[in-house]
């Protein structure tokens, strides 16, 4: 018996050390993803006070995936999540609607463009031109809207202001129909 | 105690894992364009190759010579995972600008290097030492690569990895002339390669500058 | 964190670790060959100085692996300096090596030196440099132009440069036949030849027309063939094609002969102590 | 089918494995000078890369998204390269000594080389379909074996180049890797 055993120990012994790790590893990601989970819903609700100050309550609507911003009971606005595919990665941009046409206002929450060039899409310079436009004027100039891309970042841009507005056009719909 | 300082220094100075012996060049290369990377990356090897080395030595006797190196590979695929966890749910800009660099620790020369000729041959002790000594080697020079990369490249440093640990305030400064116009290159991937290149060369000249 | 996916990941290491283990157990780590490679390349010197012609020790032990009196051929010339790797090599091929055969010795086909200079050379000190202007600022195209681009190659110090003649000049003792030099002369006049080499021929010319001894230089063979009858012993052979005398080293009994026959002087005695012993008078 | 295409050049030479993304360094500094050990080289690692890749999706998506355990997919791609790379090994010596020869002794360094568990996970995390995996491992293998090949080639005259003493070796290596980086990221504007 023992010659056998020492001939698979090996095998037992990787398998053994791969099952200790696989217990260890998905007992932590269940508190870390929990923890995840806490850490992005407070830091939309953080983004969401910096653009409607006066918002006390927000209702999540499952499906659609819109939060209805009230503030002292009736709505004074919607947010929801849009996600365009920039140059170098995703960017997810957290985009208020004050009501079904206008923008109240953008943040992208994450994004991975190249440094010192297509991450300028933070800076207010850029997302400052989207609030109070109306949904359809979320385009570049010279394509009938009203923002001026970045230089050297075209793709980086073009990837935000698309996703806002396809994402905007797409939620609008689902509003009034709930509506 | 002797020997532990002569371990550390030696991961430092002699046997440097960048600059002297090549190795890790991977992660030195793809993150280094941006100190918070950096610091996320060295803190990253540091903390693996430290739990890698000391369970590897631990256990190194009874650890089957056949088996050795997928075992090594297991063990520290799980601490990395644990870091990527950690990264994800704690630090998450940086989980994401750290991409799939940070997961390819894993097959990173260090570690599985030291794994194989150091953790699995001598004491827990004299391991940690050389982890020690390895890691923050590691360390010293990625965060010279990137602080060289990130001023030449975007004309200023920005360390906002602080900021989001402890919310201190983030610590910023542009270098006058630079920030209008910086050399972009040293951000792209080439430069990466350029900075090391110099580097490499600058310190085997003072290498031979010490002995002759 | 349902135990079912624990189940699963668990069986999956199982299985990959089993396959990894089989795997090393079946593959035959002593492949066949390169257990006779290694073998061979253990005995070799190990140095990868590629003076073999082969991409260092390892490529040169694949070959001899193949065929062992390769090493005749292609000796490598690190090796047959120690006789201590000779005698391993031979233990390790099972063949008796003759050392002195196949030490190998660099020879200059150029003696003359003092041919006409046609314009006055003041550019990069370099053979190659040199020989890029019409063929070097000698009359004779093939002729050595003593700027040292051998002397620069050579890991020994062996070859150096007569002044007057502006020649290089190579010590049979020093030099080991690694055979660097050979590719750095512009006019391939060095030739690795065996070191029981007795008489050299200090002449080289390409084309049979080109007649070097007539109007370039007094030392150039003139094709007399004085040699090739003087010899009692026929140890020298007349090569049409390239119309040069060649030496069998056996035969070759170091009379003398043919080196004071020669109108040209073109020959002489390869080895300098031979020239000695036999008459002081001939170099 | 365009979109294939159009991934597989991307790959290949747009964020080229080595010279954009840096995977793979260890052999592409270690690259021997002779033209056909690197093309081997690449063709091994190419060869892997395909089946990990397809290896890997299947799993990803019959077992780790169903049982949301993505995270795990580090440990069980590693476990799956290693275990891949010895079945190739075996079925090569199996089959001829002279392929083996040329093509199998860089497998034992492949297990343990960046690109190829690279191109695993980022397959995953740009969440790929199985063509589309397919399409971006093939495009990085021939970039790799591309830029490999190239570096073969120019690592020649580097030997014989005279650059300044503490230049010698790896540094010069370095800075022909910028020269070529430069180079290649004139592809950029391609798609």
């Amino acid at each position: 018996m023992p010659s056998l055993l020492r001939k698979i120990y090996p095998i037992l012994f990787v398998t053994l050390i791969v099952f200790i790790s696989v217990t260890l590893l998905i007992f932590t990601e269940s508190f870390t993803s929990a923890e995840l989970q806490a850490r992005l819903q407070q830091q939309v609700e953080e983004e969401l006070e910096s653009m409607f100050p006066e918002l006390d309550d927000s209702v999540d609507n499952e499906d659609s995936e819109v939060y209805t911003l009230l503030a002292g009971g009736e709505t004074i606005g919607y947010a929801f999540l849009a996600v365009g595919t920039g140059y170098s990665g995703d960017i997810a941009i957290l985009v208020g609607l004050e009501d079904s046409e206008t923008v109240k206002g953008i943040i992208i929450l994450s994004q991975q463009e190249t440094p010192g060039i297509g991450d300028r899409i933070t800076g207010d310079g850029f997302t400052g031109q989207f609030t109070g436009l109306n949904i359809d004027a979320v385009n570049f100039k010279q394509d009938g809207g009203q923002i001026d891309g970045l230089a050297m970042a075209t793709i980086s841009s073009e990837a935000v202001i698309d996703a806002v507005r396809d994402t905007a056009m797409e939620k609008v719909k689902l509003i009034e129909g709930v509506e | 105690m002797a020997s532990f300082a002569k371990e550390f220094s030696k991961g430092i100075g002699v046997s440097n894992p960048i600059f002297i012996l090549a190795l890790g060049l991977c992660p030195a290369l793809a993150v280094s364009y941006s100190l918070d990377n950096a610091l996320g990356m060295s803190a990253a090897v540091i903390f693996v190759l430290l739990c890698s080395n000391v369970i590897i030595s631990a256990a190194r006797k009874i650890v089957p010579k056949i088996m050795r190196i997928p075992t090594f590979i297991v063990i520290i695929a799980t601490f990395v995972t644990l870091v990527t966890l950690v990264f994800q749910a704690y630090v998450p800009t940086l989980y994401q600008s750290l991409g799939i660099y940070l997961p390819l620790i894993v097959v990173n020369c260090i570690i599985l290097g030291r794994a194989e000729a150091f953790a699995s041959k001598n004491p827990v002790i004299g391991s940690i030492a050389d982890a020690l000594g390895i890691g923050v080697g590691f360390a010293l020079a990625l965060i010279l690569i990137s602080f060289l990369r990130e001023l030449l490249g975007t004309g200023g440093i920005s360390i906002s990895l602080f900021e989001q640990l402890f919310n201190a305030g983030s610590l910023s400064f542009t270098l006058p002339a630079f920030s209008e116009h910086p050399l972009t290159i040293f951000v792209l991937s080439p430069g990466a390669f350029l900075v090391i290149g110099l580097l490499m060369a600058l310190f085997k000249w003072i290498g031979r500058k010490k002995n002759d | 964190m349902n135990p079912v996916i624990i189940l699963i990941l668990t069986a999956m290491g199982m299985l990959s670790s089993a396959i990894i283990y089989l795997a090393y157990v079946k593959i035959p780590h002593k492949v066949k060959g390169i257990e006779r490679i290694e073998e061979i390349s253990g005995a070799l010197p190990g140095v990868n100085c590629g003076a073999c012609g082969f991409a260092g020790c390892f490529g040169y032990a694949q070959e001899l692996s193949k065929d062992t009196k390769m090493i005749t051929e292609k000796p490598c010339p690190v090796a047959l300096q120690s006789s201590e790797t000779i005698r391993n090599l031979e233990k390790v091929l099972d063949i008796k090596l003759d050392a002195s055969a196949l030490r190998k010795k660099a020879l200059l086909h150029c003696c003359g030196g003092n041919s006409e200079i046609i314009y006055n050379y003041s550019g990069v000190e370099s053979c190659k440099a040199a020989a890029q202007l019409w063929g070097g600022y000698k009359k004779c195209p093939y002729a050595c132009l003593g700027f040292g681009d051998c002397l620069k190659a050579c890991p020994y110090d062996a070859i150096s440069i007569d002044k007057e003649k502006n020649i290089a000049v190579i010590d049979f003792e020093k030099c080991t036949g690694c055979g660097l030099c050979v590719s750095e002369c512009p006019h391939n006049l060095i030739e690795l030849v065996p070191a029981g080499t007795k008489v050299s021929f200090r002449c080289s010319y390409e084309p049979l027309r080109d007649i070097p001894g007539r109007g370039k230089c007094q030392y150039g063979c003139i094709h007399c063939r004085k040699c090739f009858n003087a010899c009692e012993f026929d140890a020298i052979t007349w090569n049409k094609e390239e119309a040069i005398p060649e030496f069998n080293i056996e035969k070759c009994t170091l009379c003398g002969k043919c080196i004071e026959i020669c109108p040209q002087d073109t020959l002489a005695f390869f080895n300098k102590t031979d020239a000695e012993i036999k008459s002081p008078s001939a170099v | 089918m365009t979109e294939l295409i159009s991934l597989f050049v991307g790959m290949a030479l747009i964020n080229n494995f080595i010279l954009v993304k840096f995977l793979g360094l260890c052999p592409f500094f270690g690259v021997s000078k002779k033209l056909s050990s690197a093309v081997s080289m690449g063709a091994a690692v190419t060869f892997v890369m395909f089946i990990a890749s397809t290896a890997t999706w299947i799993i990803t998506r019959y077992i780790l998204i169903p049982f949301e355990v993505e995270f795990m997919d580090i440990v069980i791609y590693i476990l799956v390269i290693a275990s891949l790379v010895q079945i190739i090994e075996l079925f090569i010596i199996r089959t001829s000594f002279a392929l083996y020869n040329a093509f199998g002794i860089y497998l034992a360094l492949i297990t343990t080389n960046c690109a190829v568990l690279g191109i695993t996970l980022l397959n995953a995390r740009e969440s790929y379909s199985l063509p589309e995996s397919i399409a971006a491992a093939l495009g990085a293998g021939i970039g790799f074996t591309l830029v490999l090949a190239i570096m073969s080639g120019i690592r020649e005259r580097l030997e014989i180049a005279d650059s300044p003493k503490s230049m010698k070796g790896l540094p010069v290596a370095f800075i022909t890797a910028t020269l070529l980086g430069l180079a290649f990221s004139g592809f950029g504007g391609m798609i």
